[in-house]
């Protein structure tokens, strides 16, 4: 019969991270490819046995992320090797079922750093983050990275809210940075592309395509897409080849795993060419955007 | 040299009555019940039932004063529940509260996620926007504090003077302090303990309901799981800092904004060499050294906490 | 005229439990009468008065009030708004004041428009001006409540009572917490009102003030009433054969020659919460073998002083001896172990732990003891023998010694403090009002005890604000007026009065 | 007109029996956020039962989620008794599994023996030093500690996000803000192969009957039951008020860390922010729901704990949003509530403003 597949996340399907997930496998679901569960908001003390229960009601695939449990989800998928699961973890894949993916969307990132930099013209960019983890901070470097390869004048706030989700807290976060100069706003959280419109800045979109809510305000955005990472998950789980592997890969823009957003109304002609010359380097290898997991800090 | 260059900035002040106005609403709902002798600690709770049930009249199509009055109705409801297991049946206030907080977020949420149940980015409402009140915004240093804000910062404003005038001008206002200090005197005159209580509670409850719709309302235009995020627990201590006067009240809730709103610059400013959570402990920090210096002064409810029984003693 | 009945109570009865509170009583009230209530703590005055009022509601019986022309019409029972509205005003036995509102906030609280915009608080305050002129029961009217004497507190229960128009005044025990003087006032100006047509009902235990204020006397027992009797044909022996239903012992008092000194104050300072309540320079010496009363208006250091005693407040300068040896620290603790026993005035508050059993409030001043406890552990057998003991020797009566200390009735409770105190043994006992708000029954036994002790060769100080107590107790007065001593001349209640009142010194 | 009295005698069925029915009740009532959503009841609550009591699995599941429960029951509980009001177990509870992993991550080696009382006491000690701070303000300054704990729960998180960050951080964490494991030496060990149940649940029933013990049996416990209830008289009998308010502050953040301790050393291995979901608050709820008595709290945590992970995974099977389960749970909480409240009291309803007429049979 079909695959069954389930979900177990952390957070509310909102959230911009989880629902990159939870769209790609109820698009699956959509297909007729899989059978979809899942449980949201699951408390970490909790995922433990939430595993185990999928687990022995048969499910074949399991997806979520484990960071805060990596031991314990390992020896869960230890206990059944008959099951496949699909993890967002920090760590090294582990056989024979236990397979990890991460969100490198570094590529794009770097790509919308280059928007942003040739963009602003205080040359003082604003990003706020949830929590300095590596998943915030290598996509944060990447950013700078790019801003600095086409502005070498542009300087970075950088403030973490210690929350995932708190919007209104965001955005007060992203108007004290517009206060102090910013007119380029990375919004790593949602709230702060709320206060770029109130204050007619700029904005630079991550994981998911807000465009259209804040029209004339996201400059690009750095796209994450989980579809190749689940189907090929899926596929494999399918035809019984289900193996422990990193997907990591599978974010990557030459897995269209990743990409770029790019409001051609807002960033001028010259600089949209430029990005798109360099995504074809990246694309095809010959531009390799360095990872930096190092918490990111203010430029004074 | 910078410090004092953000403390002298009209956006700082703005932000701090932006990020004040929601503790403002809740620090008026907690007020309201602890001075007639009834804690409640189901304003967490409360706070998150207003911001869902705001967002989501407006959502289904209500103008957003009608969300509002929906907000304050829902805030009513959980408060008309805590009033009677705390009043009529005098059951501990601090489990009922809890209890209330519990039951408010799940009924929440759970009234969300079965609502909406396939959305991958919260749908969003078109929320109060700053009034411009055209002449006095142009006031330099006043005009981006005051007259740049929402509608629902004016109601909290206005709450503010309509508690304060309450409680010391009208004789409701004095029965209302009466029962919090002897409910013996209050029933003595003829007055009714548990109506003046429940009353109080469900009050009390609507005003905390407003703060809680503040944020998906005003501060914000969607509703978030978890978005209250500790703001009505401040709240609770925020009363006590203000030795339950709504003028301190209001001071408290401004210093916190204050607080925060400064934390959040000066992340930016010298993020590099403090670690961020030095900056997010310090308004709670700040807010035990304030309540040990007022706690020797601070005029407690005396009735707080003392459940009251008709015909018993 | 006088012959109007504006009040009658027909067969009320009210059960709290197993305990009858009252049984099928009768009463009727005329117009400008004064009616005073009697019987022993617990008998039913308060629980007859409260159904009056409304706080409780009767199991069966019914009330009628006479409306302004005169006619009776029945009373809606169980809402004090009725009672209020049928002229009806009650002074409780515990004050029902809400202390962080100012007197005339709380005279007028429940008599406005609750839900009007503003006060009109012109009209009103001309009106307790009035009232405070006509009846001579003055009150600072702006001050907080929590910051007024109980004097004063009383006279504003009162003009809370005569501002809703009251017809009928209910007064419980009024005169509980009153100077003599203060409650020679009272009854001055409520004979005024009488004569003016107001019907009164008074609740006392103090014979003395029934046998000279009132007109009628009433008398409750175990809930029944058991007499009425015109008081021009009362004395106290008649009254209380009727409240008790034998006649109080007398202990006599056999003259002793006193001891060595016990408690020794020497240049005792203290600042206490005001001026007048401070002690300036204290020194006294009480003697083995004898009582010293303490006499004084409340608020005038008394209180002060018996913390120091009881060690809940350290001297500013000076000291107190014990047996001769100086007090090194003041605490509860160290005081009890150096032989002081005390009889703390609020007994509810400072003396009992109401949750808790008998037998465990019993034991709670002699925890370290080994006879209760081993290693830390408590000997539950032991404390069960104890307090058997103990409640058979001082004949505490209750519900049982495992019962909750809170069920037992006033008297029960001073007698297990007094069980507590004297079981110790102590070499000074420290009596704050012992007999407050006691029956005559009960304040004989206190009495008893305090002489027992003073044979034993206990040095007692002896506080109280009713002289005829220390009148017949005391071997010595010594009069407290604002935190100074002053040496009674002799046992003249005129002149101790003038002292009191610091008109004299 | 609401007339509520007390009960003359509570009997032992109504005692017994109304909160079972209560609890009853309050699953009944699951059934209307159920067929909201669209599930079918009676298959919810086979579902269940199923997932209390469906599997030693299951079984264990539950037991597992009561032991922390317990610790924090007892810290309320303890603290309640002395009339303390400490909202800040959930505050303990990290300190309590900061001190375990600050020890026992690796730089003491010995044997489990050396180690496991170690770390117990280490957290232990580090929930006492929570509760400290805030019982000393209160004893010194009169600072509510009502506001104090509950203030001191966020900052405690903030601090350990701190810590977590910065010296405690595994550095084989790949960054993530987390501890480095607790060494296997350290580790509670699991009760049954296979499961998570471990030994923390022992030393919780082992805390509770001594709580009870030292509660009912011991002076100390006598000198707590007395200022919590009435500290003025407690002053006046002699016993040091502030000395045993302090002692039943140090042992219930003890308590409360203890719980910490137990999930990191026991369940999760290393420490991260979201350690517990809020077990401090719940540890109220607990305590109150026990009526304050240590044997109550084992009972009471079993409950909670039932209730919630049967919801869960219930909710789990029939495809209803999770949320349900914190909905049953308050429901119950609330039902059970009401329910010890008619057990010991009856509520009488008469007319208002009743005219009762002359004669002798006025009212009931
Ligand atoms: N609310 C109540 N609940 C239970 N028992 C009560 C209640 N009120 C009064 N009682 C009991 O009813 C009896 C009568 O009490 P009441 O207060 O009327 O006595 P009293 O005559 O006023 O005594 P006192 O002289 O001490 O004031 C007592 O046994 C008392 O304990
Ligand atoms: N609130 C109450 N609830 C239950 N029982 C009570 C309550 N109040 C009093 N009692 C019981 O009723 C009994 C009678 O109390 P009451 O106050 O009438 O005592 P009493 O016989 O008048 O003694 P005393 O003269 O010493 O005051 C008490 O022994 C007490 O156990
Ligand atoms: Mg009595
Ligand atoms: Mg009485």
């Amino acid at each position: 019969g079909t695959i069954k597949v389930a979900g177990i996340f952390t957070l509310p399907v909102e959230q911009q991270w989880i629902s990159r997930i939870h769209i790609a496998l109820s698009a699956a679901e959509k297909r007729g490819e899989i059978e979809y569960v899942y449980s949201e908001n699951v408390s970490n003390t909790d995922y433990e046995r939430v595993m185990r229960e999928y687990s022995e009601q048969g499910v074949d695939l399991i997806v979520g992320e484990v960071f805060g449990l990596e031991r314990a989800a390992r020896k869960v998928a230890a206990d059944y090797p008959k099951t496949a699961y699909l993890m967002g973890s920090s760590f090294a894949p582990q056989a024979p079922n236990f397979s990890i993916f991460d969100n490198f969307i570094h590529e794009p990132a770097y790509l919308s750093g280059m928007a942003a930099g040739a963009v602003s013209e205080s040359n003082i960019i604003g990003m706020v983050g949830g929590y300095a983890i590596p998943e915030v901070n290598r996509l944060m470097h990447a950013f700078m990275a790019g801003a600095r390869e086409v502005n070498s004048d542009v300087t970075f706030l950088v403030n973490f809210l210690d929350s995932w989700y708190d919007p209104p807290k965001a955005k007060e976060s992203a108007f004290a940075m517009i206060d102090a100069g910013a007119d380029v706003m990375y919004a790593e959280r949602f709230g702060v592309a709320d206060a770029a419109v109130e204050r007619g800045k700029k904005a630079i979109g991550n994981v998911i395509d807000t465009a259209s809510d804040y029209p004339g305000t996201i400059l690009a955005s750095a796209i994450w897409h989980m579809e190749a990472t689940v189907d090929t998950a899926i596929s494999a789980v399918a035809d019984g080849s289900y193996v422990a592997d990193d997907y990591g890969q599978y974010s990557y823009m030459a897995h269209n795993g990743g990409s770029l957003t790019i409001d051609e109304t807002l960033v001028p002609a010259d600089v949209v060419a430029a990005i798109k010359a360099k995504e074809a380097a990246i694309r095809d290898g010959s531009f390799v955007v360095t990872i930096n997991d190092e918490t990111p800090v203010s430029d004074n | 040299m910078e410090i004092l260059d953000i403390l002298l900035s009209e956006n700082f002040w703005a932000a701090a009555l932006r990020i004040a106005t929601p503790l403002i609403f809740g620090v008026l709902g907690a007020l309201i019940c602890e001075k007639s002798g009834v804690l409640n600690l189901g304003i967490e709770g409360i706070f998150a039932a207003g911001a869902m049930a705001g967002w989501m009249a407006v959502w289904l199509g209500a103008d957003l004063w009608g969300g509002l009055f929906f907000a304050a109705l829902t805030g009513a409801f959980f408060g008309l529940i805590h009033a009677i297991l705390t009043v009529p049946l005098g059951l501990s206030q601090h489990v009922s509260g809890l209890g209330i907080t519990m039951f408010a977020t799940s009924v929440s949420y759970f009234t969300y996620r079965t609502a909406l149940p396939q959305v991958s980015t919260p749908p969003r409402i078109e929320p109060f926007q700053p009034l411009d009140i055209p002449i006095l915004s142009d006031i330099p240093f006043l005009g981006t504090v005051l007259f740049k804000q929402t509608a629902m910062t004016w109601l909290a404003l206005f709450l503010v003077v309509l508690v304060w005038w309450v409680y010391n001008r009208t004789p409701l206002g004095q029965a209302l302090r009466a029962v919090g200090d002897n409910p013996d005197a209050v029933d003595a005159q003829g007055l009714s303990v548990y109506g003046l209580r429940m009353g109080a509670i469900v009050a009390g409850s609507a005003c905390m309901a407003l703060g809680g719709a503040f944020l998906t309302m005003s501060a914000f235009d969607a509703f978030f799981f978890g978005m209250v995020n500790g703001r009505g627990w401040i709240c609770i201590a925020l009363v006590i800092f203000a030795s339950w006067r709504p003028g301190k009240a209001l001071l408290g809730a401004l210093l916190f904004g204050a607080f925060d709103a400064f934390q959040v610059r000066l992340q930016t400013e010298v993020g590099a060499f403090v670690p961020s959570q030095v900056f997010l402990m310090a308004p709670y920090i700040l807010s035990i050294i304030a309540l040990v210096i007022v706690a020797r002064r601070a005029e407690y409810p005396r009735a707080l906490l003392t459940p009251w029984f008709k015909g018993q003693r | 005229m006088i012959n109007d009945t504006v009040l009658s109570l027909n067969k009320l009865s009210k059960r709290f439990g197993t305990v009858v509170a009252n049984e099928s009583v009768t009463i009727d009230l005329k117009r400008g009468e004064i009616l005073s209530l009697l019987g022993e703590n617990g008998a039913g005055k308060t629980t007859l008065m409260n159904m009056l009022f409304g706080h409780y509601m009767p199991d069966s019986g019914s009330i009628q009030v006479a409306d302004a022309e005169g006619n009776l019409a029945p009373l809606s029972l169980g809402h004090p708004q009725a009672a209020l509205n049928a002229g009806i005003g009650m002074v409780h036995q515990h004050f029902t004041l809400a202390e962080n509102l100012s007197a005339i906030d709380n005279i007028l609280l429940g008599s406005e428009n609750l839900f009007a915009w503003r006060r009109s608080m012109d009209t009103a305050r001309d009106k307790v001006k009035d009232i405070m002129q006509r009846t001579g029961l003055n009150a600072p009217l702006d001050t907080i409540v929590g910051k007024l004497s109980v004097g004063e507190r009383q006279r504003v229960e009162i003009l809370k009572a005569l501002y809703r128009d009251a017809r009928i005044l209910v007064l419980d025990e009024p005169t509980a917490v009153l100077t003599p003087q203060e409650a020679d006032t009272l009854f001055a100006n409520i004979d005024v009102m009488a004569k003016d047509g107001l019907s009164v009902i008074f609740i006392s235990h103090k014979l003395r003030e029934v046998l000279a204020f009132s007109h009628r006397i009433a008398v409750l027992r175990h809930g029944k009433k058991v007499g009425e009797i015109a008081t021009k044909d009362a004395d106290e022996k008649i009254i209380s054969r009727l409240m008790v239903g034998a006649d109080t012992p007398t202990s006599p008092r056999e003259t002793l020659s006193v001891g060595a000194p016990v408690l020794e104050l020497i240049d005792l300072s203290v600042t206490g919460i005001s001026a007048r309540s401070s002690l300036e320079q204290i020194n006294l010496t009480v003697y083995a073998s004898e009582i010293v009363g303490l006499a004084g208006i409340s608020g005038n250091g008394q209180s002060t002083l018996a913390q120091v005693i009881s060690g809940l407040t350290s001297p500013t300068s000076g000291r107190l001896e014990i047996d001769n040896q100086p007090v090194q620290k003041y605490t509860p603790a160290s005081l009890l172990k150096a032989g002081v026993g005390r009889i703390p005035e609020d007994r509810h508050h400072d003396g009992i732990i109401g949750a808790m059993s008998v037998a465990e409030n019993l034991a709670i001043e002699s925890l370290d003891s080994s006879d209760i406890q081993k290693n830390g552990f408590l000997r539950h057998q032991k404390l069960k023998l104890n307090a058997q003991h103990l409640s058979q020797k001082y004949d505490i009566r209750g519900p049982g010694i495992e019962a909750e200390t809170r069920l037992l009735s006033g008297g029960n409770i001073q007698k297990l403090i007094l069980a507590r105190v004297f079981e110790a043994s102590p070499r000074l006992i420290l009596a704050n009002q012992p007999t407050r708000g006691l029956d005559v029954g009960a304040a004989s036994e206190v009495g008893k005890r305090l002489l027992q002790a003073r044979q034993r060769g206990a040095a007692v100080l002896l506080i109280s604000e009713d002289l005829d107590e220390l009148l017949a107790l005391a071997d010595r007065i010594i009069i407290m007026h604002n935190g100074e001593l002053h040496v009674a001349p002799g046992r003249d209640r005129a002149q101790i009065g003038l002292i009191m009142a610091g008109e004299v010194s | 007109m609401i007339r509520i009295e007390p009960r003359e005698a509570p009997s032992r069925r109504l005692t017994v029996g109304i909160p079972i029915a209560s609890a009853m009740l309050a699953l009944l009532l699951a059934a209307i956020p159920l067929s909201w959503a669209g599930a079918n009841i009676g298959e919810a609550y086979q579902e269940m039962a199923k997932g209390i009591f469906g599997s030693v699995f299951a079984f264990t599941e539950m037991l597992t989620r009561a032991t922390p429960l317990i610790f924090t029951g007892l810290a309320a509980t303890l603290a309640f008794r002395a009339k303390l009001w400490n909202i800040g177990a959930e505050g303990q509870l990290y300190l309590g599994a900061m001190a375990a992993v600050a020890v026992g991550t690796g730089w003491i080696t010995g044997p489990p023996l050396l180690l496991i009382p170690m770390i117990l006491i280490a957290g232990a000690m580090a929930g006492a030093l929570g509760m400290a701070g805030p019982a000393y303000l209160k004893t010194r300054f009169g600072a509510d500690e009502v506001v104090t704990t509950l203030l001191l729960n966020f900052i405690i998180l903030i601090f350990i996000q701190m810590m977590l960050e910065g010296p405690l951080k595994d550095p084989m964490g790949m960054g993530w803000p987390q501890s480095s494991p607790v060494v296997d030496n350290a580790i509670l060990p699991q009760i049954l192969p296979r499961m998570r149940l471990h030994y923390g649940l022992v030393i919780a029933l082992t805390a509770a009957v001594i709580a009870h013990i030292m509660l009912s049996k011991s002076v100390w416990g006598l000198k707590l039951r007395a200022v919590g209830e009435n500290a003025a008289a407690a002053l006046h009998a002699g016993i040091g008020v502030k000395r045993t308010l302090m002692s039943a502050a140090l042992i219930s953040g003890a308590l409360a860390g203890l719980a910490g301790v137990s999930e990191v050393a026991g369940l999760r291995g290393y420490l991260t922010t979201d350690l517990s979901p809020g077990y401090g608050y719940t540890g109220i709820v607990v305590a109150m729901l026990a009526g304050l008595s240590p044997l109550g709290v084992v009972l009471a945590a079993l409950f909670i704990a039932s209730v919630f992970v049967g919801a869960d995974t219930m909710s789990r099977a029939m495809g209803v949003s999770s949320y349900l389960a914190d909905l049953v749970v308050s429901m119950a909480l609330i039902c059970v509530l009401i329910g010890g409240f008619i057990a010991r009291f009856t509520i009488k309803i008469t007319p208002a403003n009743k005219k009762v007429s002359t004669t002798d049979t006025g009212a009931a």
